[in-house]
């Protein structure tokens, strides 16, 4: 069992419409470490959220994969490649939701609105396990109850448009870590939050990672986030990655030209009278748009540069 | 910039603006001054009511009666109420206040061209010339930094960055003073935003332009605002110098947001506070006016009283009030009497004892001596009485010389004399559990000061014991562990207004500091209104808090009331000191 | 929900209210009156109308009364169940009206029954196989049967069933049983020969509320909670059903309400070109001989008959719906 | 480094996300429908056929050989003839002709047949001059598109057979089209005006105005059309003209057709008031009327176009059927609804199928009519995934 579980080579998605056809990720590699926070930061258009729909396997058409692999190991299981999964094969439905699991970005509108929250937690676990509903429903029960929702006998009972969207989000975390999954995808969770429940939420994620010692992958354009909450970071840009690191690392002494510059454009950096970078002042003539592949600088980094 | 009469470099006057959408309050008695070339930001989560204010602030939403907005327009270079124009009247005001708006896609009609919405404006205000306005434009998408071949492009042509330049253009274009950003660069990403906020940084400098800026990311805010409002509920909660709060924030909703906010140093571990920080102490009884000189009884329960509209009244567990002096305005301070009956003092208000039957004059007061009446009493453990003087003071238009009042005490034998003095404005009065030390709250220094009891019982000289850094104390209790509870008045003056103006300030919701024996701060309990007044112990073991709020003091406002607070110390009871001698 | 099916009762109420003063001006509006007419008749076969013969006539049918108070005593009357009296008939409009309206009843609801046995079927098809061979033709079908006005339709099916199969598909009871009590067999005849009349008046609708799903449910298929449910490992055909297609319903239950009157217009003519026993033909001889409380008892109780339905599909939504019903 | 790169989600749901900036930077909105609009071939198609027939019906005595009242009474209720090119016995003609009918009673059944007489040819003649006419009661003429004669000048064409009063059936569908098609034109412009009307008060005024008109549609929609509209054109005094009638029936069919598009305007101005880009109109100071016209009509009117598109099948099909109840237009002016009047049932179809030619013509008109409304509507809103 290697330290990795999830090892991402060469990955390439491309869009195709009537419109013309747009290269969403070009050969992307990078590592998650088990046990661990893995942030993939960038602004929109870098092609976060695309990487974690190809983990996933919920890439949509006009979405398609066209090189590269995804190896995936899981503790109790033998590695294989998602990509090369069949749509049809049992194993996707045994990802979706049983080895890996999703929060994602909009809590209001990622639950359906006609069903109790409860039925909709124990579905999760009816879609990977033998059990009676009853016992489904108890395990969604103490599910929501760990994830902070006060009153849950009767909150268990009540349809997702009488939580507020804090509380939604929690539902869905209840509802992505009820079967265990080795691999927790979170894709910019708290975005749609205010940061007070932002603050709870992330508390929430890092708790029960402490907990459960899954493996996240956390997706956010936000570097505070990251910084509060990430082990390691991909630095993605235009479906690129172009550093990685600890998030200490790349915090604290970034290499990559665009990442420098995404860091002095943040004012909670920079003190407040000093004029904000742009990243077009900050990279000046270095070259960033040139898919320079990735170079080992030593101690576990990773840059793209010549 | 040229100044003109009236002008006193403030360019906005909100005064006690509120907003009610069909029942729900938006935004409540906001108040607060702009100064021009300020930047003032406004921060709060969804819901705050920041938005609303903003668009208040240019009637993009018609305010509820009662509140004003004053502008000084350059126009006319005096004061224009814009909370009362008819809006056909405050098209000509347009051209100096301007909005950039959050959504870069919505904020542009897609079925105009740039050069169609940059101008719409000059037409509005009647610009005939074309090419004068093509000129104009074309120096607005300099000054915003867009290329001259946007002219003739829609907005679905460009990024969001780019749109928010073109609104940017579109607000500028005819040279406001005042523009309100509302949640300007929050839908951008982050480089994106740092481009559209050095721009704005530039253009503020370049055109004097005054900003208020409406944001969640406080981040932002820090970063390019001088002052801040923060928002919850549709109530300010704090408000001041940008570095100031955030630095050092005041009020637990502040303490709350900062607290949330993700730092970018990963070395730098967030700690969010909890949010049982906001729980408010629950109401008892609301709807009166001035309530103060909270006691509590153990016959009658809490007892009361209301300086504005008169009367003290008995409060008991059930929340049933019963009147025990009717039509007596003005009382402030209230406590048991040793030989039994009840102490009451006030401003123009002598010292007097009601028992069942008689009422007997314990203390005059002595206008000719600058007294005007007294403010918070309390009794030491032989029954002696301490009572404040408020002197005379302009607050009191009764035409007296200003002078600070004294602090007296009321021996046994009914005689009375001054045993310190000086005090700017008296209230809360109390003394530490063991007796030996008395503490007292002067409002207008915002101190509380602490006078030692030798073996003699005689007081000591004062030392301060405790500043406030905002608000100011008005009466105090004192727990079993020597903690001070000390009502805190959070009525701020609005900066620039006469210091008598009642209506020129801007109130907080009120609170109550706990003082720990060693004058460090511990917590605060707030509560929902504005004028936390006084506070007491009392309930089953003395362990309830019991608050009393007033109004702001404007006649027909019934925001006081009474508060209850069921104070975390295990084994909470009243000091010997406060503990009253029952009624014979 | 309680409160909810208050609200809509007091809506229904209110609105009948406002239907019948529409009808009775309807009714009212063409020049003349029934005394008029009779008048015309019998001056017509040369009779001559004694003055206090036209007085009895118009205090018989309150003509000599304001036209408010006409309609205030119809009105009375009517809510009493005194639906007046027919003059071409010369029957009391109760014995006229209720067996025909029965069967207006009894096609309408087989027509809405036909709509969405076929409708819900296809609708998901389509939306499911968006731009396959199989949507496409569907799609064609249905633009057919929308743009068919519906007696064509069934002239068409009369005619081809005559052609072919030389039946006379006309009337709801093939010829053996016209005048037998009802039984089993004779039950069975009226629904085999119930289908036609049902196709035919069902088809536009079919169509409408085929296009009305199609489109709800392509929204809907990408809404985020349905890549939620597939991400938690719901497999697809559950995954179609449970979620997109279960809150596509909801506007489409709606539509049945915006149905309903079509159908009802629909069967109206449908039933004459059929000769079914309805109310389609009598109606039409009532308004041609301006026999107003025939005429205008057939179009309140056309009307009560659209009401009710819409607001039994309104308590239906509110019933599937949890939002609607926590409002 | 430009933002369009950063901000442009390859991913996005827009189509428009997808393109090379450049290519549709420089496209008007306009212009963006149409690139749309052009996707919908079936729509542009169905434009096309309403353009021919619109225009075919609006030259009738040019197009339709014979006048509506025109009677060949050697040729009662007879089928459509067919052109040729050969004659039975192979002789080819580079002119097309008809054949002549003769007349056989049948002694059985004592029905009228017909068969093609050899003897009878007659060549069809293009721009020739037949019976006289007055182009829109304006001009005279005697110009048809094409007639059947011989050299004689005998000679008669019926394309879609006859009626039982010997009238030529493709000319009384042409001149139906016309009456058929303007009421569903003339009923759209009525419905427009009110439902406009209607729907902009209500959602511009709200409040009580809004109540009012709200319970005003709901009382319209829940009423069964079509027993209404029968009652009130039964209400047409028998004594009008059918040019008064033609009107009245146009009223009527709108009046009732209105409230769907009201419904939607009233929304679409609701939506609006609030959209950023209004509000920052009010606060640069434009005045209502600006703010109306200039910034919200053109937002909507699209959408209302379409919706009305949508909503010309209902009147046709209305005029259709009231017609041919008998209650609707009324002859000697010819309907399409009219000319099937005469179908009413099985037996007389079974004698001459060809008198419900006029039916298919309402079919083509009115999915012509569904199909481009589909497409304008997907024009008019790109996210819009539902319709045909």
């Amino acid at each position: 069992m290697t330290d990795n579980i999830l090892e991402i080579r060469n990955l390439g998605v491309r869009f195709r419409t009537d419109t013309g056809i747009t290269n969403a990720l070009n050969d992307v590699n990078f590592d998650v470490p088990r046990g661990k926070v893995t942030a993939i930061v960038g602004e929109s258009g870098s092609g976060k959220s695309v990487t974690a729909n190809c983990i996933m396997r919920l890439l949509q058409p006009p979405g398609e994969i066209v090189s590269g692999s995804i190896m995936f190991e899981p503790s109790e299981r033998e590695a294989f490649d998602v990509v090369q999964v069949a749509d049809r094969d049992p194993r996707i439905y045994e990802l979706h939701g049983g080895l890996i699991s999703m929060v994602f970005q909009e809590p209001m509108t990622a639950l359906s609105p006609v069903y109790r929250v409860g039925n909709q937690v124990a579905e999760a676990i009816l879609c990977h396990r033998q059990v009676s509903k009853e016992a489904a429903l108890a395990e969604a029960h103490d599910m929501l109850q760990r994830v902070g929702i006060p009153d849950v006998d009767t909150r268990i009972n009540m349809y997702p448009f009488e939580f507020s969207g804090g509380m939604r989000q929690r539902v869905v975390i209840a509802m992505a870590l009820v079967c265990h999954p080795e691999v927790l995808i979170c894709d910019e969770p708290t975005t749609a939050l205010d940061v007070t429940i932002q603050a709870e939420i992330l508390t929430l994620i890092k708790d029960l990672q402490a907990e459960l010692h899954n493996s996240i992958i956390f997706i956010t354009h936000d570097i505070g986030i990251v910084a509060q909450i990430a082990d390691y970071v991909v630095v993605m840009y235009q479906g690129r990655v172009l550093e990685i690191g600890t998030v200490r690392q790349v915090l604290k002494d970034p290499l990559h030209p665009y990442t420098k510059g995404l860091l002095a454009a943040i004012p909670g950096i920079v003190p407040k009278n000093q004029r904000l970078a742009t990243i077009a002042t900050s990279v000046g003539d270095a070259d960033i748009t040139t898919p320079y592949p990735l170079k080992d600088v030593g101690d576990g980094r990773m840059v793209s540069q010549p | 910039m040229n100044t003109k009469a009236g002008d006193d470099g403030r360019i906005l006057k909100v005064r006690h603006l509120s907003k009610t959408f069909d029942g729900h309050v938006a935004l409540q008695d906001v108040s607060f001054d702009l100064a021009r070339a300020d930047t003032l930001g406004v921060v709060g989560e969804s819901g705050s009511g920041k938005t609303t204010l903003a668009r208040c602030i240019l009637r993009a939403i018609d305010p509820d009666l009662g509140g004003s907005v004053e502008f000084m327009s350059e126009e006319t270079g005096d004061w224009v109420t814009l909370s009362t124009l008819k809006h056909r009247e405050l098209v000509p005001l347009r051209k100096e206040m301007q909005m950039v708006f959050q959504d870069p896609y919505s904020s542009l009609n897609p079925r105009m061209t740039v050069r169609q919405i940059i101008e719409e404006p000059l037409i509005v205000h009647g610009e005939r010339d074309r090419d004068e306005r093509l000129e104009r434009v074309r120096e607005m998408l300099d000054l915003v930094q867009l290329s001259q071949d946007s002219l003739t492009r829609y907005p679905h042509a460009f990024s969001g960055g780019q749109r928010q330049r073109i609104g940017i253009a579109r607000a500028l274009i005819l040279r406001p003073n005042l523009v309100v950003c509302d949640e300007t660069v929050s839908a951008l990403d982050v480089s994106v935003q740092a481009q559209i906020i050095n721009l704005l940084e530039d253009l503020q400098k370049t055109l004097h332009l005054t900003y208020i800026f409406v944001a969640h990311d406080l981040a932002v805010v820090r970063h390019i605002c001088n002052n801040v409002l923060v928002m919850h509920n549709g109530v300010v909660v704090e408000r001041g110098d940008v570095d100031d709060v955030f630095d050092k924030p005041q009020r637990n909703y502040t303490k709350l947001l900062l607290s949330a906010i993700p730092s970018p140093d990963p070395d730098i571990r967030m700690q969010p506070a909890e949010r049982s920080i906001l729980d408010h102490a629950e109401p008892v009884v609301e709807g009166y006016g001035l309530v103060e000189g909270p006691v509590w009884h153990d016959d009658y329960g809490l007892l009361f009283s209301d300086v504005l509209y008169g009367g003290v009244y008995a409060v008991d567990n059930a929340r049933q009030v019963t009147p025990v002096f009717e039509h007596r305005r003005g009382i402030g301070g209230m406590v048991d009497h040793v030989d039994g009956g009840l102490v009451v003092s006030g401003k123009n208000v002598s010292l007097k004892r009601f028992g069942e039957t008689e009422s007997v004059l314990l203390l005059d007061r002595d206008p000719d001596n600058g007294n005007v009446g007294y403010n918070d009493i309390t009794t030491d453990v032989h029954g002696r009485i301490y009572a404040g003087s408020l002197g005379s003071s302009p607050v009191f238009d009764d035409g007296l010389e200003p002078r600070a009042g004294d602090l007296y005490v009321i021996d046994l034998d009914g005689s009375s004399r001054i045993v310190a003095e000086d005090i700017q404005l008296t209230n809360g009065l109390g003394f530490s559990p063991d007796g030996k030390a008395l503490y007292h709250a002067d409002s207008r220094r915002r101190q509380i000061y602490r006078y030692e009891i030798d073996k003699a019982g005689e007081l000591k000289p004062r030392e301060v014991f405790f500043e406030f850094d905002s608000g100011s104390p008005d009466g105090l209790a004192i727990a079993e562990d020597g903690s001070l509870w000390v009502a805190n008045v959070m009525r701020e003056r609005v900066n620039g207004d006469s210091p008598h103006d009642e209506t020129a300030s801007q109130f907080l919701p009120g609170r109550v500091l706990v003082i720990n024996p060693n004058g460090s701060e511990r917590t605060a309990i707030e509560i929902p209104v504005p004028m936390c007044t006084s506070v007491c112990f009392g309930g089953a073991g003395l362990r309830t808090l019991y608050i009393v709020s007033g109004s702001n003091g404007v006649d027909g406002d019934r925001r006081g009331g009474v508060y209850r607070y069921e104070a975390p110390i295990s084994g909470l009871k009243l000091t010997p000191a406060a503990v009253q001698p029952r009624l014979n | 929900m309680l409160r909810y099916v208050i609200k809509r009762l007091g809506g229904m109420v209110l609105t009948l209210a406002f239907i019948s003063v529409i009808v009775f001006v309807v009714i009212q509006l063409p020049p003349g009156d029934i005394v008029t007419s009779t008048l015309e008749r019998m001056e017509a076969s040369g009779m001559q109308a004694s003055d206090e013969y036209v007085q009895n006539l118009r205090a018989r049918y309150n003509l000599d009364k304001p036209p408010y108070l006409q309609y205030l005593s119809w009105i009375y009357n009517f809510v009493q169940g005194d639906l007046g009296y027919s003059y071409i008939f010369s029957k009391p409009v109760n014995e006229l009206v209720w067996e025909r309206l029965g069967y207006t009843l009894l096609i309408t609801v087989s027509a809405v029954l036909f709509t969405w046995i076929v409708a819900v079927p296809f609708g998901i098809y389509s939306a499911v196989r968006q731009y396959s061979i199989g949507d496409y033709s569907i799609t064609v079908v249905a633009l057919i049967g929308l743009a068919t006005p519906n007696f064509l339709l069934a002239l068409l099916v009369m005619f081809f069933a005559w052609e072919w199969f030389g039946v006379s598909i006309g009337g709801l009871y093939s010829v053996e049983f016209r005048d037998q009590a009802m039984s089993l067999p004779k039950l069975l005849d009226l629904l085999t020969r119930l289908t036609i009349p049902a196709s035919v008046v069902g088809m536009g609708g079919t169509a409408v509320t085929m296009r009305i799903l199609r489109a709800n449910l392509l929204d809907e298929l990408n809404k985020p909670y349905v890549v939620t449910a597939r991400a938690k490992g719901v497999r697809p055909v559950k995954l179609i059903f449970k979620y997109p297609l279960r809150i596509a319903i909801n506007p489409f239950i709606s539509t049945l309400g915006l149905l309903l009157p079509t159908l009802i217009s629909g069967e109206a003519i449908v039933s004459m070109v059929l000769n079914l026993p309805t109310t389609g033909r009598m109606l039409l001889q009532a308004l041609l001989a301006q026999d107003m409380y025939l005429a205008g008892s057939f179009l309140m109780l056309l009307a009560i008959l659209t009401v009710v339905g819409m607001l039994i599909s309104d308590l239906v939504l509110a019933w599937s719906d949890p939002r609607i019903r926590y409002e | 480094m430009s933002e369009a790169v950063l901000e442009r989600p390859p991913d996005s749901q827009d189509p428009i996300a997808q393109v090379a900036p450049e290519e549709l930077d420089l496209l008007t909105p306009k212009q963006l429908a149409w690139r749309r609009f052009k996707r919908h071939r079936l729509a542009l198609v169905s434009g096309g056929v309403l353009i021919f027939m619109y225009f075919v019906a609006g030259f009738a005595e040019f197009f339709a050989p014979y006048a509506t009242t025109y009677r060949n009474v050697t040729a009662i209720n007879a089928p459509p003839m067919d052109v040729r090119f050969f004659e039975h016995d192979g002789t080819f003609h580079f002119r097309p002709f008809v054949y002549g009918y003769d007349l056989h009673i049948n002694e059985e059944t004592w029905a009228r047949e017909y068969s093609e007489n050899p003897e009878k040819l007659y060549p069809l003649r293009f721009f020739a001059r037949g019976d006289p006419y007055e182009l829109w009661n304006l001009f005279d003429g005697n110009l048809h598109l094409f007639i059947a004669e011989d050299e004689t000048g005998a000679g008669y064409i019926h394309f879609l057979g006859t009626d039982q009063l010997g009238r030529d059936v493709l000319s009384r569908v042409i001149y139906g089209g016309r009456i058929s098609l303007s009421i569903g034109m003339l009923g759209i412009g009525l419905t427009l005006i009110l439902g406009v009307f209607f729907g902009g008060f209500a959602g511009y005024l709200g409040g009580w105005v809004d109540r009012i008109v709200q319970r005003m549609i709901e009382v319209l929609q829940s009423l069964p059309t079509l027993p209404l509209w029968m009652a009130l054109t039964a209400a047409l005094p028998a004594h009008w003209s059918s040019l008064r009638i033609y009107f009245g029936v146009t009223i009527i069919l709108s009046l009732f057709g209105w409230t769907a598009l009201a419904r939607q305007v009233r929304g679409r101005f609701l939506a609006l008031r609030n959209e950023d880009f209004v509000i920052a109109a009010r606060l640069i100071g434009s005045g209502q009327n600006r703010i109306i016209f200039k910034h919200m009509m053109p937002s909507f009117m699209s959408h209302t176009i379409t919706t009305a598109t949508l909503a010309v099948p209902g009147v046709i099909l209305g005029e259709t059927a009231l017609s041919f109840l008998g209650i609707g237009i009324r002859p000697p002016i010819v309907s399409w609804g009219v000319l099937m009047e005469q179908a009413q049932n099985y037996q007389v179809i079974s004698m001459t199928p060809w008198i419900l030619y006029p039916g298919l013509f309402v079919v083509i008109a009115v999915m012509a009519f569904n199909v481009l409304g589909d497409g304008l509507r997907d024009a008019a809103d790109p996210y819009n995934t539902g319709g045909l």
